[in-house]
């Protein structure tokens, strides 16, 4: 009721409409009147998949100012026909979790706390503890002079919600580094 | 699935874990199908099933093997079925011993490695190498009488005395499979972790298979396995694994002593000689994934860069590898979206390990436990870990969730789906692909001047994705590689359109077999999206399912022999005389045009060798197998032991436990002694561990938001009012769990749904722990302790998944103690029981002369492998775990037989000498010493071979549910019509 | 009228004289729910309803949210019953068939004046008013028309129980009735509450003011105030805090919109989209009403006679209600009253007694001065 | 459900518990210590139970009604009771002691009783707008009260009320002014020629605001009784208009006793002590005729003291008001009359508002008579304030009443099956809202 109009005082319009007794349309607000759901109102929509369990639930990401507003089950899937788990629909604020980190953190050894670095420092560092560890603990035969040409100082534990090109470039990464001992929620 | 008329679940709480997948189960059950569930806890599953039948956790063979003892005694097998598509009559070498007469062993037990020479498992072959069969079924060395004598002492009162299943209840569960298979009718089984989650986790399904497939109900509409699995990609993630041993599209990782050159590499992946099935094309496969990832720098002259690939020799996998860290042998540690420190087995030793790293780099959207443990976690708390004392660097990188990125993930019925990126990722977060992209250039960049040949694997890798303008990887791009494209020729670069296109001789590129065709012509066929409802009931064009989109695997066992329909009602595909064509409701799984009367005279050759009768096209010999020559560590049939831990003595065999599980012999790793060993009693109840709806295994994804926490809040246990009043727990009060490892807290929830078991004329008490929460992590909305710290780790030897379904432990009113107390609390439990690293890890307990006639018995084969090779899964139907060796001659002969499985070839000997710690630490340091005492041998598994196996329990049989998928359809558009 | 299936009997009050929409609501199966939640959380995200409560376990089973309210709009029971139970269940059902409650086929022996409607088709056009007391109608409708059930008398059926489990575990999906005759929009006292053009009952958010009647008002314990000075789920533990979330709409009445927001779009409401199992159904009222009425008399068939139906029946005390479900027990078992009635059914008589009083009032006073009257 | 073989399992209740209390708790069994009791078993087991204990009665135990079987959803409520705290319960009373002060003030002016008038007319006015402000303070959205004039409704006796108190707050206000006006020796509100129109208002303004107090004072009662909430429910079926109206001319007798001069306050005695007939009457008999289960609630716990302090204050108040009425009949005299004080000047008024706070008296009152009307007067003032205090405690008692009703599901359950029984009985089987078919 932004700006108040006498002939849209709704005692007006009870008198006015077949709505005597105040109970339907003639108390509705301008603001109801212009209810538009925010699917409607999104710039896009994107189908996307759910990224909690393997059913692999259709979802329709509704998009407004490069903001997920709206996630829901994609009614044209033939695996889930629209529905969603009680997590599947709150993926909406898993994407805008409150609780969600966006920056780089470094604790430094010994450290007691967390401090913000840049992406690229990190990336960088990472690459040169990448190229050390995977020296410390080359190998190149066995005990038997079987060849190995692999290396044991460095480890990987992958989630199962990685998708597949990324799994794709991490083994291509890691095996082509030598390095073995990668592993994924697929076995826990 | 929906097609099904009868549908046991076992070992899983679908409703729960997989509510939407859980709507064609309500679905069949509209049509009338009936629904049981097997399992120890009355879940939301069991709440609109038909029927619950309690379980004792870990009892399951001993059920299912009593079902295919009735229905081999009273003769309720489908006959037809199982003569035609399944080994039953094949002969099995002479030199077999099953576990009925060697007291829980079988032929070609090793007592030094612990492992079985499985020569003895082999067929009777003549001098072709093609098996022989009895027809008649009546030879004692037939598959089928194997069988039947295995099985003979299962029985109904065995169920009850070991299950706790009542004889009422056995019944039921008898009559409704029976009655619900056959020609006309079908039955399905879905399983998930309730059975992959124990140290015999791959025999649980073996023995589902054995059991469906005497039914004959494999492969056709409403029947099968199903696996639920609850990861958006853990197929995808096993396809294209991050796994120690293996390399995409289930080719294995090269093995240091047995895969030393590409020959004998390819031969071990299948070649025509040793298959009928697609695995013959192995060279291929092999060949245009090296030239995917090394390009130029692979070429014919040097094998396509095959050394460049690094060699496994033992078990790898995470819990060997956080070993390795408790011993300084790692530096550092990638965590990419996984939580160990709350979701791993025996989390304490985790987070140990993860304070012996010098860095660690966390990619997660929250500051979960496991990138907090140094500052808030439960060892900090207990002054086991100080925070200033710990070396470990520490990078937290935000990841990208999946709206903000493209990519595919596979789904559980290996249908891969493409997600298109909605917004940009915020801040400093990125996806995986741009991280490893980015990591890879640096790497490169920094090395780029290095002549170490050691280095040459990653600068002549192929990097050069084209990026966006934002700096992002292009999605796509990576898919089509891993598609596959042509090199040279006149289609240079363009994308194949299937597997079959790719060549042995460097003219293909593709970075994973069985996706091949993901890409073709170019398109994105995994972006597809037509509406289910404007197209046919199999809805192909809704993404893309590998293999060659086809979304029913095996689908030519739907139809009789001769190629009919086994009845109308289950009328899926069939042989078309008139075209000469297979047919029917989807595509036929099945060379198109093999007739069923056709007929091979060779035993291999690759597919085009297959009989009009070999519906299973990926096992070796294309028949469903009840007893798997080859394929499984642990033994050819299914045979119940007890789970670690077990309070119950194993009713069937001296043998308590399986004789081939990995155990991990540590002081962080205590186990509970073990059925009548003096102080098991310290340790009376059994706890079994779960998800709920409401939450996301570690929690990550699901501890973070309100949303769902507040619909399951804090840490309980479930318990049965029986207990409770034994113990004295109070309803919403606090309970302690203590087991051999750990001490949590819990609120109590006692409830009727839990169900004490009368097991030997004991009572048995279960204890259902969710496992969702943990201590520590920074912004979580709810907190709890952690169940998985309880477990121990002890694995299924095939899989390497660790048995957290079955715990022993015991429980008391009140909370647990605070900080350095709860150590001594946890300690005092452990002396009372007198737990050493020894306790209930004696792998045999057999007769010493059991141990000799078994191990006297596979030394008698020891020359050869088994005639009859390769194959793959003994599960039975998944393609992709061919690895099982058993080439003549690949072993290189260092202790273990010729023929053993590839990767236990070396499994001592790999598995320590390149320790950098040898030395052991004195044990002088009381507490934070537990960690990383004793020998590093110690840590690791007893026997850390490496099995072909590492997809079983996880890419399992699929079929019934996309042929639900059909059906459904069909079903919603009558609904849509009403 | 544009919506000649809907019979005067069963128009909601307030409806709308031009609406094209046929009258909206959800029949939810509660036979095949598994509890899952996900229409609460569906429900709270598309709502951007602030979470509930203060993250602890409330002591009923798997149920933490409590009840429905301000926050929560789908609230989903668990209920743990034993044999003993679920037998006075079967029998309490039983007991309901034979009644020959509403909805059921004339039976042959007597009254056709005690026949009641079938709500499906609405209740006859005996000229109950929309806020009048329904009387028990003469009615001689046409029980035959489509929807209208199979089998009526159970005495006939083999209705011997199958499996008779010794243990059962209810879950249900509790949400708003969008009643016929609504407590709470009748006693609103500022419009804010109004029916809408699909014969739902909303509250505009804009408008409310938060007086609380409506709270009263509702039978079923509904609708609720949004602020932390009423009724707040669970206990008072110290050990518990809620989190800290946008809260939008404090101060005034919440509750179950039916998705308003989606409907004028033509979308479903976000709970019946999400179920995964198809235990909250959406369609027009009607067809709801049919549909129950079908899966009672499946389950019935079967021998399940503790199904029952709730808020089907016109004839009720708030005049059939928008959400219909199928319960397999008494409804207070599942938090719900077995007997509900929209107070201001009582209104005219509660107006006559305060004029009376008034007048009382009046003459006391009156009397008194005369009484007093100096000499 | 609620499976009660379990509550042997649940620890006792704490002492003296850490636990507030909470408007309308939707307490659950549960806590940390286990509290809350028992869910609503069967055998009248949720009786008493649940959070029922969590109430600031503490412990209290109840009678077991052993014949009645009632379950119940973990012994949660099945109807919310409205957000309403002691503002309400002010405003119940404010309202009815406003419009019956308003009748008293209009009969004053007729009867030319300047003390009384005065008296009750302030006490209206002052009524009336703290009651108005505690009804805004109590709005969720207290800045919005405006939108209660966006409709009128007949379905919704707040609507109404609304509409009563806005015109009775009008014909108030110009009484008021007028008053004040007049006590300020016409001198201090700025009005020139308006004072005149203002004055021959008076009479129009007075009839107003009488025409609408009655209404006032009942119309609560009609507004509790159409709610879901039990026992205002079945109050309101069973005469809970009697109750209030009764209850707000007590409240508006005894305010005036309190504050008007002996002499003058004559109809107030009277109308007080008809009301508290009235309201004693009707109350009983409002609770006869309510389920047992709905009444309970009014003699228990905090409502229940509440309302049986009611019950002795208007006994009290009651008593005192007759002997004061008897008193002043038989000291007429001594008391002086009205008839020696003259008709209504400012200075009388002065002098009567002096009276009214209780002051030795004023001059020009006979010495030998000073202590028979000190007496009376004292009298006077404490069994009015008793039945206006009365009055207020009956309020909060019944709102209070109310709200304690729906915490526990029996009150809901038991009544509500007892009447689906009772048509049942006589044949009427159509009008359930749980069906077979």
């Amino acid at each position: 009721m932004a700006r108040f109009s006498f002939l849209e005082w709704p005692v007006l319009r009870q008198l006015r409409t077949s709505d005597k007794t105040g109970r339907g349309e003639s108390v509705v607000s301008q603001q109801t009147r212009d209810t538009t759901p925010r699917t409607v109102t999104a710039d896009k929509v994107v189908q996307s998949v759910c990224p909690y369990c393997a059913v692999g639930c259709g979802q329709k990401i509704f998009v407004k100012d490069d903001k997920v507003v709206q996630i829901e089950g994609d009614p044209d899937s033939p695996i889930s026909r629209g529905r969603l788990c009680p997590k599947g629909a709150a993926s909406e604020q898993l994407v805008n979790a409150p609780g969600r980190v966006t920056d780089v953190l470094y604790r430094a050894p010994k450290a007691k706390d967390w401090t913000k670095i840049d992406l690229p420092t990190a990336i960088d560092m990472i690459a040169d503890r990448f190229i050390e560890a995977r020296r410390n603990h080359w190998e190149d035969f066995d005990d038997k002079g079987h060849p190995l040409r692999r290396t044991m100082g460095i480890a990987s534990l992958g989630g199962a919600t990685i998708d597949n090109e990324e799994n794709y470039l991490a083994k291509k990464l890691y095996t082509a580094a030598g390095a073995i001992q990668i592993e994924n929620q697929a076995r826990i | 699935m929906a097609n099904a008329d009868c549908i046991i679940i076992q070992g899983s709480n679908m409703a729960e874990c997989h509510p939407v997948g859980f709507q064609w189960v309500s679905e069949a059950k509209a049509r009338g199908a009936r629904i049981i569930h097997v399992d120890p806890r009355f879940t939301r599953t069991t709440a609109i099933a038909d029927k619950h039948v309690p379980i004792r956790a870990g009892s399951d063979i001993v059920l299912l093997g009593a079902l295919i003892n009735r229905v081999l005694t009273e003769g309720r097998y489908f006959d037809e079925y199982v003569r035609a598509y399944t080994n039953a009559a094949n002969l099995i070498s002479d030199d077999y011993v099953d576990t009925e007469d060697l007291d829980g062993l079988f032929s070609g037990f090793d007592p030094d490695t612990n492992s079985y020479e499985n020569s003895t498992w082999s067929y009777q072959t003549d001098e072709h190498g093609a098996p022989l069969k009895d027809p008649s079924l009546k030879d004692p060395k037939s598959v089928f009488q194997i069988l039947r004598h295995h099985y003979s002492r299962y029985t109904p009162e065995m169920v009850e005395e070991n299950c706790g299943i009542k004889p009422a209840d056995f019944d039921y569960l008898y009559e409704s499979v029976t009655e619900n298979s056959g020609r006309e009718r079908t039955t399905c089984f879905a399983y998930a972790v309730g059975w992959t989650q124990h140290s015999l986790g791959a025999q649980f399904i073996r023995t589902a298979s054995i059991l469906q497939l005497l039914l004959g109900n494999m492969g056709r509409p409403g029947g099968g396995i199903m696996a639920l699995r609850g990861h958006a990609t853990i197929q995808g993630s096993t396809d294209i694994p991050t796994l120690f041993n293996l390399l995409p599209g289930y080719l294995p990782m090269p093995s240091a002593g047995v895969h030393d050159t590409f020959d004998d590499y390819v031969a071990a992946v299948g070649t025509p000689e040793t298959h009928k099935g697609y695995w013959a094309n192995g060279r291929a496969y092999a060949t245009s994934l090296l030239k995917a990832w090394w390009g130029d720098a692979a070429t014919q002259d040097n094998d396509f860069a095959f050394d460049y690939l690094p060699r496994i020799n033992g078990a790898h996998g995470t819990y060997q590898t956080a070993v390795r860290m408790l011993n300084d042998g790692v530096d550092g540690y990638f965590l990419l979206g996984q939580n160990p420190a709350v979701g791993s087995a025996n989390g304490r030793m985790q987070r140990m390990a993860m304070s012996h790293l010098k860095w660690m780099v966390v990619r997660d959207f929250s500051l979960i436990e496991s990138a907090t443990w140094w500052k808030d976690g439960p060892e900090i708390e207990t002054g086991e870990l100080k925070t200033e004392d710990i070396d470990t660097e520490m990078f937290f990188l935000p990841a990208a969730n999946h709206t903000e990125k493209a990519g595919t993930f596979t789904q559980t019925q290996r249908l891969v789906q493409w997600r298109h990126k909605a917004v940009n990722p915020p801040g400093d977060a990125q996806s995986e692909l741009d991280f490893f992209y980015e990591l890879g250039q640096a790497v490169r960049e920094k090395l780029k001047d290095s002549d170490d040949p050691r280095d040459r694997p990653l600068l002549d890798m192929t990097w050069d994705y084209p990026v966006d303008e934002e700096g992002e990887v292009d999605a796509e791009a990576v898919v089509k590689e891993i598609n596959g494209y042509f090199i040279g020729g006149d289609r240079d670069g363009e994308p194949l359109d299937n597997f079959n296109q790719m060549t042995d001789d460097g003219t293909t590129a593709g970075g994973c077999w069985i996706y091949a065709g993901v890409y073709a012509g170019g398109q994105n066929m995994a972006a597809r999206r037509k509406p289910r409802d404007e197209q046919d009931e199999t809805a192909a064009e809704w993404a893309w399912a590998w293999p060659a989109n086809r979304r029913i695997l095996y689908n030519r066992a739907s139809a009789a022999p001769d190629g009919t329909p086994w009845s109308e009602r289950k009328k899926f595909v069939w042989w078309d005389d008139e075209t000469g064509k297979w047919t029917g409701k989807d595509v036929p799984d099945f060379p198109i045009d093999r007739a069923p009367a056709a007929r091979s005279d060779a035993a291999y050759g690759g597919p085009a060798n297959l009989d009009g009768d070999d519906p299973f096209i990926m096992q070796a010999d294309g028949k469903g197998w009840l007893f798997a020559p080859s394929g499984m560590i642990d033994g050819p049939i299914p045979t119940h032991y007890e789970p670690q831990e077990s309070t119950v003595a194993n009713p069937l065999y001296s043998q308590q436990n399986s004789p081939t599980r990995m155990v991990m012999r540590r002081e962080d790793n205590l186990s509970a002694p073990g059925a009548g060993v003096p102080g098991s009693e310290v340790f009376p109840y059994v706890f079994t561990t779960y998800r709920l709806t409401e939450h996301h295994t570690a929690g990550g994804m699901s501890r973070w938001l309100p949303y769902l926490s507040e619909l399951q809040p804090e840490m309980f246990c479930e318990i049965s009012p029986e207990l409770a009043a034994e113990v004295g727990l109070e309803p919403y009060g606090w309970a302690t769990l203590v087991s051999p490892r750990a001490a949590i807290e819990a609120r109590v929830l006692v409830t009727k749904r839990m169900t004490p078991l009368t097991i030997g004329g004991k009572t048995v008490h279960q204890i259902g722990l969710p496992y969702h929460w943990g201590v520590g992590g920074q912004g979580a909305v709810v907190e709890g302790d952690s169940a998985n710290d309880l477990l121990g780790v002890t694995m299924d030897p095939n899989v390497y998944i660790q048995n957290s379904k079955y715990v022993a432990g015991t429980i008391m009113p009140g909370r647990r103690p605070r900080g350095p107390e709860l150590v001594d609390f946890v300690e005092k439990y452990q002396r009372e029981a007198g737990l050493s690293p020894e306790s209930g890890n004696q792998q045999v307990t057999v007769p010493a002369e059991d141990v000799e006639a078994s191990h006297h018995a596979g030394q008698g084969r020891s020359a050869g492998g088994h005639a009859h090779r390769g194959g793959d899964s003994a599960v039975g139907v998944t393609p992709g775990k061919t690895l099982d060796g058993g080439r003549d001659g690949a072993s290189d002969g260092d202790g273990t037989t010729a023929s053993a499985t590839v990767d236990s070839a070396d499994d001592r000997s790999g598995r320590i000498t390149i320790e950098p710690t040898e030395a052991t630490e004195p044990a002088e340091t009381a507490v934070s010493n537990r960690a990383d005492d004793g020998d590093p041998s110690d840590g690791d598994p007893d026997h850390g071979r490496h099995a072909d196996g590492s997809a079983i329990a996880e890419t399992e049989v699929a079929e019934a549910e996309a042929r639900a998928r059909a059906a459904r359809d069909r079903q919603e558009n009558e609904e849509e019509d009403d | 009228m544009s919506t000649p299936t809907i019979d005067d009997g069963t128009l909601a009050d307030g409806h709308w004289h031009d609406s094209a929409h046929n009258r909206k609501g959800f029949f939810t199966d509660t036979s095949i729910c598994i509890g899952c939640k996900a229409c609460e959380v569906a429900c709270k995200e598309w709502n951007r309803n602030p979470q509930d409560g203060t993250f602890e376990l409330l002591g009923s089973s798997y149920d933490n949210t409590g009840s429905l309210g301000a926050n929560t709009w789908r609230h989903v029971a668990f209920i743990e019953q034993d044999s003993e139970r679920i037998e006075k269940a079967r029998e309490s059902g039983r007991k309901l068939v034979n009644l020959g409650m509403p909805t059921i086929r004339p039976r042959t022996d007597e009254s056709a004046a005690a026949q009641p409607l079938d709500g499906a088709l609405g209740a006859a056009a005996e000229g109950r008013t929309s806020a009048g007391l329904p009387t028990t109608p003469d009615l001689n409708v046409d029980l035959l028309a489509p929807g209208a059930l199979e089998p009526t008398d159970l005495s006939n059926v083999d209705t011997t129980p199958p499996d008779t489990a010794d243990f059962r575990w209810l879950m249900s999906s509790d949400v708003c009735k969008h009643c016929t005759h609504a407590g709470c929009l009748d006693v609103c006292p500022t419009g804010a509450l109004f029916r809408t053009e699909f014969d739902t009952v909303v509250v505009q958010n804009d408008v409310c003011n938060g007086c609380g009647t409506c709270v009263a008002g509702c039978p079923f314990g509904v609708i609720e105030r949004r602020d932390d000075g009423t009724i707040n789920t669970p206990t008072d533990r110290d050990d518990r805090k809620a989190a800290d979330m946008d809260v939008p709409n404090a101060g005034t009445a919440n509750k179950c919109t039916l998705c308003y927001d989606r409907l004028v779009e033509g979308q479903e409401p976000a709970c019946a989209q999400t179920c995964p199992t198809q235990s909250i159904k959406f369609g027009d009222r009607e067809d709801m009403v049919d549909q129950a009425h079908d899966r009672v008399a499946e389950l019935h068939a079967k021998g399940l006679t503790e199904a029952r139906l709730y808020g089907a029946n016109p004839n009720d005390g708030v005049g059939g209600t928008g959400s219909v479900f199928l319960l397999l027990d008494e409804p207070e078992v599942y938090g719900l009253p077995p007997d509900p009635r929209v107070a201001t059914k009582d209104l005219p008589k509660m107006y006559a007694n305060a004029g009376i009083a008034a007048l009382g009032m009046v003459a006391a006073a009156g009397l008194a001065f005369l009484g007093s009257r100096r000499s | 459900m609620s499976t009660s073989e379990y509550d042997s399992y649940r620890p006792p209740e704490p002492e003296g518990g850490r636990r507030k209390r909470r408007r309308g708790g939707r307490g659950g069994p549960s806590g940390p210590d286990g509290s809350g009791g028992r869910r609503g078993g069967r055998g009248g087991n949720g009786r008493g139970g649940g959070w029922k204990n969590r109430g600031a009665d503490g412990n209290r135990e109840m009678p077991m009604v052993e014949d009645v079987e009632f379950t119940s959803y973990y012994g949660r409520p099945i109807v919310k009771a409205p957000p309403w705290g002691d503002e309400i319960g002010a405003y119940l009373f404010l309202g009815g002691l406003a419009g019956g002060s308003s009748l008293l003030g209009f009969g004053a002016q007729l009867t030319d009783r300047p003390g009384l008038r005065i008296a009750s007319r302030m006490t209206a006015i002052a009524a009336t707008g703290i009651g108005g402000a505690a009804l805004v303070a109590d709005l969720g959205r207290p800045e919005r009260f405006l939108n209660m004039m966006r409709v009128v409704k007949v379905s919704s006796p707040m609507s109404l009320g609304t509409w009563i108190l806005s015109g009775f707050g009008v014909g108030s206000g110009v009484t008021f002014a007028i008053e004040l006006d007049r006590i300020t020796g016409e001198k201090l509100l700025p009005l020139g020629p308006l004072r005149k129109v203002l004055h021959a208002m008076e009479t129009p303004a007075a009839v107003e605001s009488a025409f609408f107090a009655t209404p006032l004072a009942a119309y609560t009662a009609v507004l509790l009784g159409a709610t879901a909430v039990p026992t205002w429910n079945a109050a309101g079926r069973n005469g809970l208009p009697y109750v209030f109206v009764s209850s707000a001319s007590m409240a508006a007798g005894g305010a005036a006793m309190a504050l008007a001069p002996v002499t003058e306050t004559g109809p107030a005695r009277l109308f007080a002590l008809t009301g508290t007939a009235g309201e004693a009457y009707a109350m009983s008999a409002m609770r006869k005729r309510m389920h047992p289960a709905e009444v309970d609630p009014m003699d228990d716990g905090e409502p229940g003291h509440k309302l049986h302090r009611a019950e002795k204050l208007l006994i009290a108040g009651a008593v005192g008001a007759a002997v004061v009425e008897v008193g002043a009949r038989v000291f007429a005299k001594k008391l002086g009359g009205r008839s020696s004080g003259g008709s209504a000047s400012a200075s009388d008024v002065a002098g009567a508002v002096a009276e009214a706070v209780g002051s030795a008296g004023s001059a020009g009152v006979a010495k030998r008579s000073w202590k028979t009307r000190a007496v009376l007067r004292g009298l006077s003032v404490v069994s009015g304030a008793a039945l206006a205090a009365a009055s207020a405690y009956t309020r909060f008692g019944v709102l209070e009443a109310g709200i304690e009703s729906t915490k526990d599901p029996r009150h809901v359950v038991e009544p509500q099956r007892a009447r689906l029984e009772e048509r049942r009985a006589c044949g009427i089987t159509d009008d359930s809202i749980t069906t077979g078919r």
